[in-house]
């Protein structure tokens, strides 16, 4: 791996944990408000698997999005404008947290019902495919949507279609309070895919390094004809599910165990153990990251309310062309 | 008579193949997609050789996974494509529901204005085949309750002609009803018939006693009921909606308020029903102008019985709206 | 003062709970099942503690499969047992509304009166807490047109906790609505409360002047709103109609009969929603007793914006039911 | 296997088919109208199914369940009575060809939504656990239906909590017009069974014999606890979908080779060959089975129409106690 790139997705990881321990602060303050989901702990998987997208690719993720979109390039400011319901929010304010929205890097939100974003995906590629561009779409999406019905009409039109669709399944082995061996008869992910025909493989979530090889070896045999490919990143969310969430479900040492396996301490040591990493990069990224965080809250403060008389807007196109 | 254009005989079946057709032809993005929309010729038979004309990536023969290819449908309109979507009656709409209510209907405002939705969505609606209590609905009026979707109802050969490429050109989701017992109605249409509006309502009949208003499947009726009020010396207006979402108020308002007196003819069950709606917009804009309240004319709240004489009791009949508009002009029998 | 029953205070989530708790120990047959119904507690806390005392039997997690869980509540009441089940959001019942319409109002029909669904169904519903376009649905008057359901709405503690009872006791499938915002409503409760009656609606302010006619989430706001128009001289009844399905519509007739005016505060889109029904049904029965037409306060036709300006703005406020009364009442702002 | 029993199997078989060919005659006299589902061809399945099952296990069916229901012992009579709308059919004639009902057999319908069954299914199951009760749900389904969400869900469900469902898979290769390969992206279905671990094999559902056997064997497995079985049953279907079906989508020639594999006839030279049949025997049962849909046409053509009065009726419980 390249120095540089190293850096980057190192950046990557920390500009996600600064940007939502910074999100959760505000929630307590009240700046934020609805639901509020943190990646944190999981983010080696967007920071690992967005290096393998074009920017013509396309991404749809769910309510648990900042990490995929700051990952993808939807600035840190409008995303933050956007929980702050601004104008300058990256969906207009309408959306909040669990609607971040980007049509600039094709990010297809943010949605908040449980698979619903699975037959989007479908039709993304299907809309490549129909039309001859060489695109892929890459779908995030938690374990807890494996028991939906609807991952399975979409497994299987994808692959019957033979579609360019990279599953990114993020098996953090809880949805919401109710653990992955309380909702699926088999636990092990891969073989719902193999039910399909669609060549899935198991991935270290925690290992940015790993996310990102898979992420480019399945981009790369979706691009190149080979249909749908799932991928199962195993990982884990530090935090609550949500900020209403008193975590009675799990054990405290469960999570000190998986905190052991933090993607990002984890990733420092194997760098600076590889010579890769220095001290005062460490700093001077921190110190950006601190900056970018900074500056996306003032722009959020400094955005502006939409007026009410605007109430109605965004029901139906302003024009009315397609 | 003066000249007007040519017409053809025809059939409701034909004239939205027709549109089919001149949409595929008209589009590379367009493609139809659904289940056994190819192969089997579509359920009614209505895009029977479009597979031989157009090929299978053009008409797509889905699986039985109607969240799935409705939700495809909604992404592949976001990829810029131009789907058309076939669900076989609204009774298996509620599979999708979730796709149609939470995406298609709601993405557009959650973008802030980023991504519309160009899509489609055509189904078979209602009930007279015997088809009993879970492939009679009527939900079209149900589904006009949703912001962010266009509910269209083409009740005339000209409007299932015509309605398809104006919904195509829309940049936000049409769903269009097409009631199951118009497939094979037969008249004349224009040779030239092509686009036509979508937010009009229009007067079928003009009348100056009572207005009659409804839509789609239950036209037919309603304009013999009026004739029939007609040999009793009653003048009945007959509205046709057309497009269920947005309503047409102002039409129904000026009608109301031109004949005093109203009927809302609709297949839907009465509770609830795009009837209620149009009883309300009537209360709120023409309150004053009324001689007596409007009356109602709806399916019975029951699900369907499938024989014929419960289900024809269940439905809006000729003979029903001539009693309500003859009650509604305060006459007897 | 004259000396009632004891009374404890309490919240509205408390008085479900408790309702639950009584019904798991009243009756082996019935079991809680839906997602994070036990080991979370229940999204909303609803559940919290009952896993503990009932066991994972009765308390019983689901995956997410809203269809399945759902359905599968149908069958266990098929086949004998009591199910309550409960779907987290009126959202998200969305996935679920082909085996709520098809087969849980469907199948006593269907088999000719053979097989009944005593199934209980609940959810939570409204929006008031800025979670957006995809998690603020008000669908209980759209599922009130489904024959073959019972839709309550319990808006009081009195409610909440008797309502669940009552609903256990009818042989047929009966959806219940909690309003997100009311779990930490807090007030007193008798003692000894229990089962309610559920097909009835209630006045619960009585007034002279204009009918306000609500339920759930919006009596709050609307007893407010009569007291702001009280201390204006405008003496407002306020009807709770607790049960969408069915309508009382004879307390509607009787109480818009006295006052000779309405305004009815409904929380769901305006177009097609219950409010319009209700519009109808007063227009139906009580058109010549009207000095004015009815008015509705509903929400705005747009999907849930986040920013809380927007949202209150979107939804039935205290100001917006007392300018629609006033108006109904011929005054000025 | 013990000759009365082959007798038996041989009777219902021939019950069916005749039943049937009856159905489709008074179709085209407009006695019968809606749409009509033939089980022709399948009649294997649904026979050699249904001596795995005691009085008291439930079955859930599609609106292709005349031959399920005939094999479950409601009656001809109160079948026909239905299909002409009859208040002495099976059903107070409100249902027609695809909802038949019969709590006596507890026969659950008769359900027009493809897949709508299913939980259903697993409902009763759940109930007879949790009250208990050592019983099976049997439920029949086609193999369109798999693509369905609700199909996995179900599935999933009855897996996770080790319900008493035995999942009968009628695969006849179309669903209407679609052939399964152009359905499902990977056409084994007993692999759709293994991602949720379970078990599950394929049967040849033209033989009578071999349908028992599974049969047997799965709802013994089921029965004892061992959780829900999948079984998918090899068929097709000798007419069009329905009435309606022009049949465009396959070959003649197919159907003609499916033909030769015809359970009945295919049954009867099993027998005669181990001399178990003789002709008298075959006789006596066309006799008897023609008597039968003889009584039944008469039983319907003398059926009561329900009065228009009572329409609303059925749609809440007369009686208002649960
Ligand atoms: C259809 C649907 N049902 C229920 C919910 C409520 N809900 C929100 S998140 C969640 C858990 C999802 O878990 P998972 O898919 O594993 O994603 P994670 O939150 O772990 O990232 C649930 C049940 C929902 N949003 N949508
Ligand atoms: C949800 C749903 N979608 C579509 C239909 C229309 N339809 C009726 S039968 C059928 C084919 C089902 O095939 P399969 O499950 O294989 O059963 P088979 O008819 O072959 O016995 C279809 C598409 C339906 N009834 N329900
Ligand atoms: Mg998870
Ligand atoms: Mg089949």
């Amino acid at each position: 791996m390249e120095r540089s790139h190293a850096l980057h997705l190192l950046r990557e990881m920390a500009r996600i944990r600064r940007f939502e321990e910074k999100c959760a602060e505000l929630y307590s303050a009240t700046k934020i408000r609805g639901f509020l989901h943190l990646y944190i702990g999981e983010e080696a998987v967007a920071v690992g698997a967005m290096p393998a997208l074009a920017p013509d690719d396309a991404i749809v993720a769910t309510y648990r999005e900042h990490g995929h979109a700051l990952a993808r390039g939807v600035s840190a400011a409008s995303i933050m404008a956007e929980m702050y319901g601004k104008v300058e929010g990256s969906s207009h304010g309408r959306g909040g947290s669990m609607h971040i929205f980007d049509a600039a890097t094709r990010f297809y939100g943010g949605n908040a019902i449980v698979g619903g974003g699975l037959p989007l995906a479908v039709g993304l590629a299907l809309a490549d495919k129909y039309l001859g561009r060489s695109r892929v779409t890459a779908c995030f999406f938690g374990e807890g949507a494996v028991a939906e019905g609807e991952f399975h009409e979409s497994m299987n039109l994808a692959a019957l279609w033979k579609l360019p669709v990279l599953f990114c399944c993020e098996n953090n082995l809880y949805a919401m309070g109710t653990a992955l061996g309380r909702s699926e008869s088999e636990t092990d992910l891969c073989l719902k895919a193999a039910a399909f025909e669609v060549p899935a493989w198991p991935v270290d979530g925690m290992d940015v390094v790993a996310v990102e090889a898979a992420a480019r070896r399945a981009a790369l045999a979706v691009r190149s004809g080979g249909g749908p490919h799932f991928l199962e990143f195993r990982t884990y969310r530090f935090r609550a599910h949500s900020m209403y969430d008193p975590e009675l479900y799990r054990d405290k040492k469960e999570v000190e165990e998986w905190k052991k396996r933090d993607p990002i301490p984890n990733f420092v040591s194997m760098l600076k153990e590889n010579g890769l990493l220095k001290d005062e990069e460490i700093a001077q990224i921190e110190q950006d990251v601190a900056l970018e965080v900074k500056q996306a809250v003032e722009f959020a403060e400094a955005g502006t309310w939409e007026p009410v008389e605007d109430l109605t807007r965004f029901v139906y196109s302003e024009d009315r062309r397609s | 008579m003066t000249a007007g254009p040519q017409t053809v005989r025809t059939t409701y079946r034909e004239a939205v193949r027709a549109a089919l057709r001149e949409a595929l032809q008209r589009d590379e993005r367009v493609f139809l997609m659904g289940e056994d929309v190819g192969r089997y010729g579509g359920c009614f038979a209505v895009s029977k050789g479009l597979l031989e004309e157009f090929g299978p990536e053009r008409i797509r023969d889905t699986p039985l996974s109607e969240s799935a290819f409705v939700g495809a449908g909604i992404g592949a309109a976001l990829g810029g494509a131009r789907p058309i979507v076939e669900i076989m009656t609204v009774n298996f709409s509620l599979l999708a529901l979730d796709q149609i209510v939470n995406n298609a209907a709601t993405i557009l405002h959650m973008s802030g204005g980023q991504f519309n939705i160009p899509l489609v969505i055509r189904m078979t609606t209602g009930a007279g085949r015997q088809l009993a209590a879970q492939h009679s609905h009527s939900l079209e009026g149900w589904y006009a309750h949703i912001p962010g979707i266009k509910v269209l109802a083409p009740a005339t050969l000209e409007d299932a002609r015509g309605m398809l490429w104006t919904a195509l050109e829309d940049p936000d989701p049409v769903l269009i009803f097409e009631h199951g017992s118009l497939y094979n109605m037969e008249g004349e249409l224009a040779e030239d018939a092509g686009l036509v509006e979508i937010d009009k309502a229009v007067v079928r009949r003009v009348g100056s006693d009572v207005s009659l208003i409804t839509y789609g499947g239950t036209l037919g009726k309603t304009l013999e009921a009026a004739e029939e009020l007609g040999r009793d010396g009653v003048s009945a207006e007959v509205i046709d909606l057309r497009t269920l979402r947005p309503l047409d108020t102002a039409m129904i308002v000026e009608s109301v308020s031109r004949t005093h007196r109203a009927v809302i003819i609709d297949e839907g069950w009465k509770s609830g029903s795009i009837s209620a709606e149009i009883m309300a917009r009537i209360m709120e804009n023409a309150f004053y102008e009324l001689d007596a309240p409007p009356a109602r004319v709806c399916s019975a709240e029951v699900p369907m019985p499938y024989p014929k004489h419960l289900e024809d009791a269940a439905v809006p009949q000729v003979a029903g709206i001539v009693a309500a508009a003859r009650k509604v002009m305060g006459r007897r029998g």
